[in-house]
């Protein structure tokens, strides 16, 4: 009974039994650290510390001679070094070097040390006198501590060659096709009920001209058709669970109220729906188009079945309604008990493509927008042009007409602190693109308004050329204004853009029939809720947070984690598509090594000091800790464990440490630092 | 006591005993009719507003930093002095020097010593705002609403703001289509008209110099009218001045034959409350506001 | 211990320093690197995050002999393990307000958030230390007494200043 | 064979040790008949000069409580140390220095203007101090030195084990008791308790919420407490977490928040530091003024974190510093 009892405070053994036999190597780097630190003088001072057993100088003890110097010492039948402290430049700089080097000499690669005496001494301390001193004080805090480390493993977790894609647009879809060649699962959620993103409400696409239909519905019919692609229209990442290698997560199903297997996206439905006309705004026309409450979102839609919007179908709002659809779906197809849906997929790495969302120009009032019925978005007069569209391809004002003259307004919720800082980069070559497209299908006067023309890409500024010479007008200057009001007759009934042309250092009134607002790309409303589900950051403009803006584009702070397209930036369609692909090559490189490598510094609770107190878990940021209920102790998932050592400094029972920087190490690295010196 | 539980500092500024006078006439009657306490700044000196800031900012900056600090000095103990500027100029200016002080360590520092040399501080306690702010954002419509003995129903008025006191520094309103002028108008029973030269340039101070300014003024005049305006309601002495007194040259140069009364809101304001047209200063018009019949 | 205790000219204060790897540890580095001289009072022990900091590590910082202790990291809201920064502000702020009580002044421990950018500031904070510590003047804690001390001379004496 | 023999000892202290001896209710005749009590002031009549005609190590076991203030207390334990073979620290103040351990916050100086000089409750017009001599008809005495610092047992004499409390839960003296009789003794130093914290064994600790945070601190009569729930959790600054368990979570399973006299845990070096990083870590706040503010409802955390171990905080104490006057 008694130990069981009566626990108690026995003296600490070191970890391993063995007793310490430390190396200690200094070294000169050149000049850099033997000019204002007196490398022989540290020698001999560590010679004379605790457990010690050789302490030599090098040149460079990073090149290969210092290396095998050491290693030499770790394999001296004599010397049997069994611990090393390297006294040179910042561990961020060498500490992997040295720990291969001790580990192919046969010791446990974190029975290492380093002294930082180049960047914390000798580049900082000018006087060698007081420099050596702090060296010694730094060297003795090393020996110290490495006196106290214990072997560690890296670990490795295995990866989950499923992967999941959010957001089906052109870098989703680019993204998931790569992957699912590769022969690897791919599951790719969409929020809207067909994937396409903005490519597909294009008409062309610019420098080429291009029909951009041609170019992506094969796309969209391959994802459909593709084997290893699961796709999940009209859904969304409801929960994350999990880390990299092994996430869980549960995707949310919107109730379509058809059933998606049996559909056939026949249209009987459509046809048949109690309401004889389109009455309602159509989503994928951006307003510019009807559609019914039982709707197909657009001829090449994928998956091409029908949905009904529960806010005006008469059954669902009413539950009054003969359900004509149903009663002429030859599949029985139509549901309207349909109730959402919870999925729970396990993947080891994801990709973002969430995309952007147009800038909303009732934001800018100068410009009328939702004022005046014919100043439009861009995205709009995409869809006019659009062959598919809602006027099939002629561009017309809202009471039929041609419009004879058209302004065309760059930098709507762009460059413009009121709204957008950012350049949406986009923009420039879309509203040229725009201006071909209006004044082959109008053959009226068109009017650029711009800032500064940006056209950086290849045969962009060709391109750009190529419309000064169809003869569009290029009026450089932020427009003030746009205003249906009339200073004479040449402006009655028309809409006036105000601007000042900063070439002729004038203010120009350009009166038009039809304005076009250049809107600018903008971060989802709920980016910021994404990053957080996925425990990744947004920038203060909303944008996802790549690792490194140069180096890691693609990478996020959360392992596993990638992001592609305009969801990192306002990107065009090139950029989003090799970005998407490089995210898919960062994917299937973390697949194809099949497991992940952890540093161990992880933290870990002895079970017999954890009193349950629960004072650790809320303060883990990835949620590693959770609460053992029938043991009553807390529980360290090691594999979410990054080593911040949060817990470990809080846990008020010292249950919880943390590997290679356990209290211990740190108490010793104390004394060393202040005994000596 | 009624009206906010603030109590705000009033900052006249020099048109308010002359071209202004309509101006302060009319807002002091209506602030004490609504029960918001208002007490003048005590030694108060020019803002230092637009001319004297393009040709010294640092010494106009430091004239409206002596007002902020003064206002500091009179309510010691109040955490934050509100000071009530009802000129747009003056309230641009001082909201500029404000920002400039708050923000920016150079003339920060610059502007303390200069104070320090008078024995005066600016600890930034001090805000700036304007007559609309306090009364949509302090006072409130609804309370307004309560007090409106005699509605302008009928009555149609282009709400003009000018450029000053919605652009760039202030933020109780919209820089491009403002509105809290537009509310206050509606509260009273008047039909605020959509016309979109809220914020047009009234020309400044050109308007006496060359005529090509004239037209600003013009445009301003002929959309109110063509809006169907009734009148222009004007919160600042310089835009109401302008509006005003350049009809006939307008009618001349333009040849245009329409008139409209150009007011200050807070006279519409003392209409709609029930204070005597001559105890607005109204008397002042050159353009004499006629009520519909409906009033 | 090494001798503390005596004010001489030439005494120079003894410093330590919790830095995190990320930010404040990568800034001192970036001060070497830029050659950015400063006062060599301060040894950096470093931490894999300023949460890791635990408040006994500060007391032991001043039993084992530092005249004061200086903690860095990451600015707030850019922790690298998101918010381990924000538990040593916690920490920090109860223990500087117990320390005060226990007679240790507020300057022997500082509190600074430094970016892997800011060399120039590890600087500024490993000379204003040395400064303010130089000023405060050696710490001068009591020996723990032990039954041999005291065999010695009764701990009282050496221990007692007063107020 | 004759019976050990066992001594009792109190230095500064409030006599609830002796108590928690009378504590042991019936099962005290079985300890009576286990061992001889040889020297126990508070319940027997021996002198010290019974202690002096002792052979050395003659008793098997003293137990001391109380903390070291004065040259009396000084005398009388090494005195014990010679004519004992075990020597065990019995309670908070004789461990870690307990309650009387936070005079060490301050100089004698002013804890003696404090007590005798011109506090409201006290009339002493010449200011008369402690004396370390009187004169009475019969000659000179001598009487105890106040010394400068509190100090535990083991800072003046060699402690081969401790048990700890305030006072001292009878459960553990119990076990000891039997351990010593059973010759079943830990190596030396060790604590005489289980080496993990209160909430381990407290009744409430299954009521808290997984995530433990907490939006601000309130002392116990600030607020109405749910006796059903955990303290820490209502806010109520409880130092189960730290404090080491033997005591069967007496405090707070009554609803009083624990305030550490179990002392710290084996792997704990300086107890009121590592209490203060737990109660800190989990205020829920990342905001400089807000947590500032937050941390006013602790108005004395030395009091607080070290209430029963200040003489055992790695500083033990600052010489030379200018103290706040109370």
């Amino acid at each position: 009974m008694y130990e069981k009892e009566i626990g108690m405070t026995t003296p600490e053994l070191k970890p391993n039994g063995e007793k310490s036999r430390i190396g200690v190597y200094i070294c000169h780097c050149g000049t850099n650290i033997a000019k204002t630190v007196d490398v022989e003088a540290l020698r001999e001072f560590a010679e004379k510390l605790p457990d010690v057993v050789a302490a030599r100088t090098y040149k460079f003890v990073c090149s290969d001679p210092g290396q095998k110097m050491i290693r030499d010492d770790i394999q001296d039948p004599d010397l049997k070094v069994n611990r090393v402290v390297f006294v040179g430049c910042t561990p961020r700089l060498h500490e992997m070097t040295f720990r291969k080097v001790i580990s192919e000499a046969g010791l446990n690669e974190y029975y290492l040390q380093v002294a930082n005496i180049r960047e914390h001494v000798s580049w900082v301390t000018p006087d060698k006198e007081e420099g050596t001193e702090k060296a010694k004080a730094l060297l003795a805090g090393a020996v110290r501590r490495v006196h106290e480390h214990e072997a560690l493993e890296q670990r490795r977790v295995p990866v989950n060659p499923d992967v999941l894609i959010v957001g089906g647009g052109i870098a989703g879809i680019t993204a998931a096709l790569t992957i699912a060649d590769a022969g690897k699962k791919v599951y790719l959620v969409e929020r809207e009920p067909s994937i396409g993103g903005y490519m597909a409400k294009f008409d062309k696409t610019f420098p080429t001209l291009d029909c951009s239909a041609c170019i992506l519905t094969p796309k969209m019919s391959s994802v459909k058709s593709h084997p290893n692609i699961t796709l999940w229209a009209y859904s969304e990442v409801a929960e994350v669970d999990g880390y990299v290698g092994n996430f869980k997560i549960k995707i949310r199903r919107k109730p379509r109220y058809v059933d998606e297997d049996t559909c056939a996206g026949c249209y009987d439905c459509v046809e048949a729906c109690v309401f004889k006309k389109p009455k309602f705004p159509d989503e994928f026309e951006v307003g510019m188009g009807l559609r019914k409450p039982i709707y197909i979102p657009f001829p090449q839609a994928t998956p091409l079945k029908a949905v009904i919007d529960p806010n005006t179908c008469l059954q669902l709002t009413t539950g009054k309604c003969k359900q004509s659809c149903a009663e002429v779906c030859s599949k029985n197809s139509i549901n309207f008990d349909q109730v959402e849906e919870i999925k729970e997929i396990e993947v080891g790495t994801v990709i973002l493509a969430t995309g952007f969302k147009a800038f909303d120009p009732v934001r800018s009032p100068e410009y009328g927008y939702g004022k005046y019925d014919n100043v439009y978005t861009s995205v709009e007069v995409e869809r006019l042009c659009n062959a598919a569209g809602p006027t099939g391809g002629n561009v017309v004002l809202r009471d039929g007409t041609t419009p004879k003259s058209i302004a065309i307004v760059h930098c709507v919720g762009s460059r413009d602190k009121k709204t957008n800082a950012w350049c949406s980069r986009a923009c420039c070559m879309y509203s040229l693109k725009l201006a071909h497209l209006v004044k082959e299908r109008t053959d009226g006067e068109v009017f650029n308004f711009y800032i500064d023309m940006r056209t950086p890409g290849k045969s962009y500024e060709e391109f750009y050329d190529k419309i000064l010479d169809e003869g569009v007008h290029f009026i450089r200057g932020r427009a003030a204004e746009v205003r249906n009001w009339a200073l004479d007759e040449a402006e009655e009934g028309k809409l006036v853009v105000r601007a000042e042309d900063s070439m002729m250092g004038v203010v120009r009134r350009i009166p038009v029939d039809m304005v076009i607002l250049s809107v600018g790309l903008e971060p989802h409303e709920d980016a910021n809720e994404v990053a957080r589900m996925f425990n990744m950051s947004c920038g203060t403009e909303g944008w996802f947070t790549e690792r490194h803006p140069k180096l890691a584009p693609v990478h996020t702070f959360t392992d596993g984690v990638f992001i592609a397209g305009a969801c990192q930036g306002p990107k065009d369609i090139p950029d989003s598509v090799s970005q998407a692909g490089a995210a898919a090559s960062e994917v299937l490189a973390l697949i194809d090594k099949g497991y992940i490598e952890l540093e161990p510094n992880t933290a870990f609770i002895d079970e017999d000091k954890c009193s349950g107190c629960h004072t650790c878990i809320a303060l883990c940021p990835y949620t590693a800790i959770s609460f053992n209920e029938e043991k009553g102790k807390a529980e360290i998932n090691e594999a979410l464990c990054k080593g911040c050592g949060t817990c470990v400094a809080a846990c008020p029972a010292g249950a919880a440490q943390q590997h290679h920087f356990t209290d211990d190490q740190i108490y010793e690295e104390i004394e060393g630092v202040l005994e000596y010196v | 006591m009624e009206g906010t539980d603030m109590k705000y500092i009033y900052y006249p500024g020099c048109s308010a005993s002359g071209t202004g006078r309509g101006y302060e006439e009319s807002t002091l009657p209506v602030f004490e009719e609504l029960g918001i306490e208002m007490v003048t700044l005590e030694d108060w000196n020019c803002c230092g507003a637009t001319a004297y800031m393009s040709v010294d900012e640092a010494k106009a900056f430091a004239l409206s930093a002596r007002n902020l600090a003064l206002a500091e000095d009179q309510f010691p103990d109040m955490d934050e002095v509100h000071i009530v500027a009802p000129c747009a100029a003056c309230y641009l200016g001082l909201l500029k020097a404000k920002k400039y002080i708050d923000t920016d360590p150079k003339i920060g520092g610059t502007i303390r010593k200069a104070l320090q040399s008078a024995e005066l501080d600016y600890t930034g306690r001090a805000k700036v705002r304007h007559p609309l702010d306090v009364l949509v954002n302090d006072y409130g419509l609804d309370k307004l609403k309560e007090k409106v003995k005699r509605p302008l129903t009928g009555l149609k008025v282009a709400a003009y703001y000018g450029c000053q006191i919605v652009r760039p520094y202030s933020d109780f309103d919209e820089g491009h289509d403002p509105q809290t002028m537009d509310q206050v108008l509606e509260v009273l029973g008047v039909e605020a008209i959509e016309w979109p030269h809220k914020t047009r340039c009234c020309g400044g101070a050109q308007t006496w110099s060359s005529d090509p300014f004239l037209e600003l003024v013009w445009i301003i005049l002929k959309d109110a009218i063509g809006s169907g305006g009734d009148a222009v309601a004007t919160a600042c002495p310089m835009c109401q001045f302008n509006l005003e007194c350049f009809q006939n040259k307008i009618r001349a140069k333009f040849d245009y034959q329409k008139k409209i009364p150009v007011v200050y809101f807070t006279q519409l304001m003392g209409l709609a409350l029930g204070i005597d047209a001559n105890k607005l200063g109204m008397n002042r018009l050159f353009e004499r506001l006629e009520l519909p019949a409906s009033v | 211990m090494s001798d503390n205790g005596s004010v001489k000219n030439n005494w120079e204060p003894r410093i330590v320093a919790f830095f995190c790897n990320w930010c404040t540890y990568t800034g001192a580095d970036l001060a070497g690197i830029s050659r950015m001289q400063y006062r060599p009072n301060t040894r950096v022990i470093r931490l894999m995050c300023s949460g890791r900091l635990d408040p006994q590590f500060i007391m032991k910082a001043f039993r084992e002999g530092a005249d004061g202790v200086l903690v860095g990291g990451c600015h707030p809201g850019d922790c690298h393990y998101q918010e381990g920064n924000y538990k040593a502000l916690r920490r920090i702020t109860l223990l500087k307000k117990m320390l005060a009580q226990m007679g240790i002044e507020e300057g022997r421990l500082r509190l600074e958030w430094i970016s892997a950018s800011e060399g120039d500031l590890v600087q500024k904070a490993m000379n204003s230390m040395a400064e303010t510590i130089r000023e405060l003047g050696p710490l001068n804690l009591a020996e723990i007494p032990t039954p041999h001390s005291h065999d010695k001379e009764p701990v009282a004496a050496g221990v007692e200043g007063g107020a | 064979m004759s019976k050990p023999k066992v001594g009792f000892y109190w230095c500064a202290s409030c006599g609830g040790c002796e108590e928690s001896v009378v504590d042991l209710a019936e099962d005290i005749l079985g300890v009576v008949d286990a061992v001889d009590f040889v020297f126990f002031p508070v319940a027997m009549d021996f002198k010290r000069s019974d202690v002096e005609a002792m052979a050395d190590g003659e008793m098997a076991v003293c137990m001391i409580n109380g903390a070291i203030r004065t040259s009396e207390q000084l005398e009388m334990v090494e005195l014990l140390r010679k004519k004992s073979q075990l020597i065990i620290a019995y309670g908070a103040c004789s461990s870690l220095g307990g309650i009387p351990g936070l005079a060490n916050l301050y100089s004698k100086e002013s804890l003696l203007k404090a007590a005798y000089g011109d506090e409201l409750s006290t009339t002493n017009p010449d200011y008369t101090l402690p004396q370390t001599e009187i004169k009475v008809k019969e000659g000179m005495l001598d009487l105890p030195e106040l010394h400068d610092d509190v100090k535990s047992l083991d800072m003046v004499v060699d402690v081969d084990y401790y048990i700890p409390g305030c006072a001292p839960p009878v459960r553990l003296l119990k076990n000891a008791l039997t351990a010593i009789l059973e010759g079943n003794l830990p190596p030396k130093g060790a604590v005489l308790a289980p080496d993990i914290a209160v909430c381990d064994e407290c009744s409430l600790n299954k009521t808290k919420p997984e995530k433990m945070l907490v939006s601000e601190y309130k002392r116990p009569h600030q607020d109405h407490i749910d006796p059903e729930k955990c303290l820490l959790a209502q806010g109520f600054l409880c130092l189960g977490p730290v404090t080491r368990q033997g005591c069967d979570a007496a405090c707070p399973s009554v609803g009083m928040p624990c305030t550490g006299c179990q002392g710290p845990l084996g792997s704990v070096v300086d107890f009121g530091a590592k209490a203060l990083s737990g109660i800190a870590s989990i205020l829920d706040s990342n905001d400089a003024d807000e947590i500032a503010k937050l941390f006013d409802e602790i108005p004395d955390p030395a009091g607080t974190f070290y209430r029963y171990s200040y003489p055992k905080s790695q500083l033990f104490r600052r010489t030379n510093f200018k103290e706040e006057t109370k």
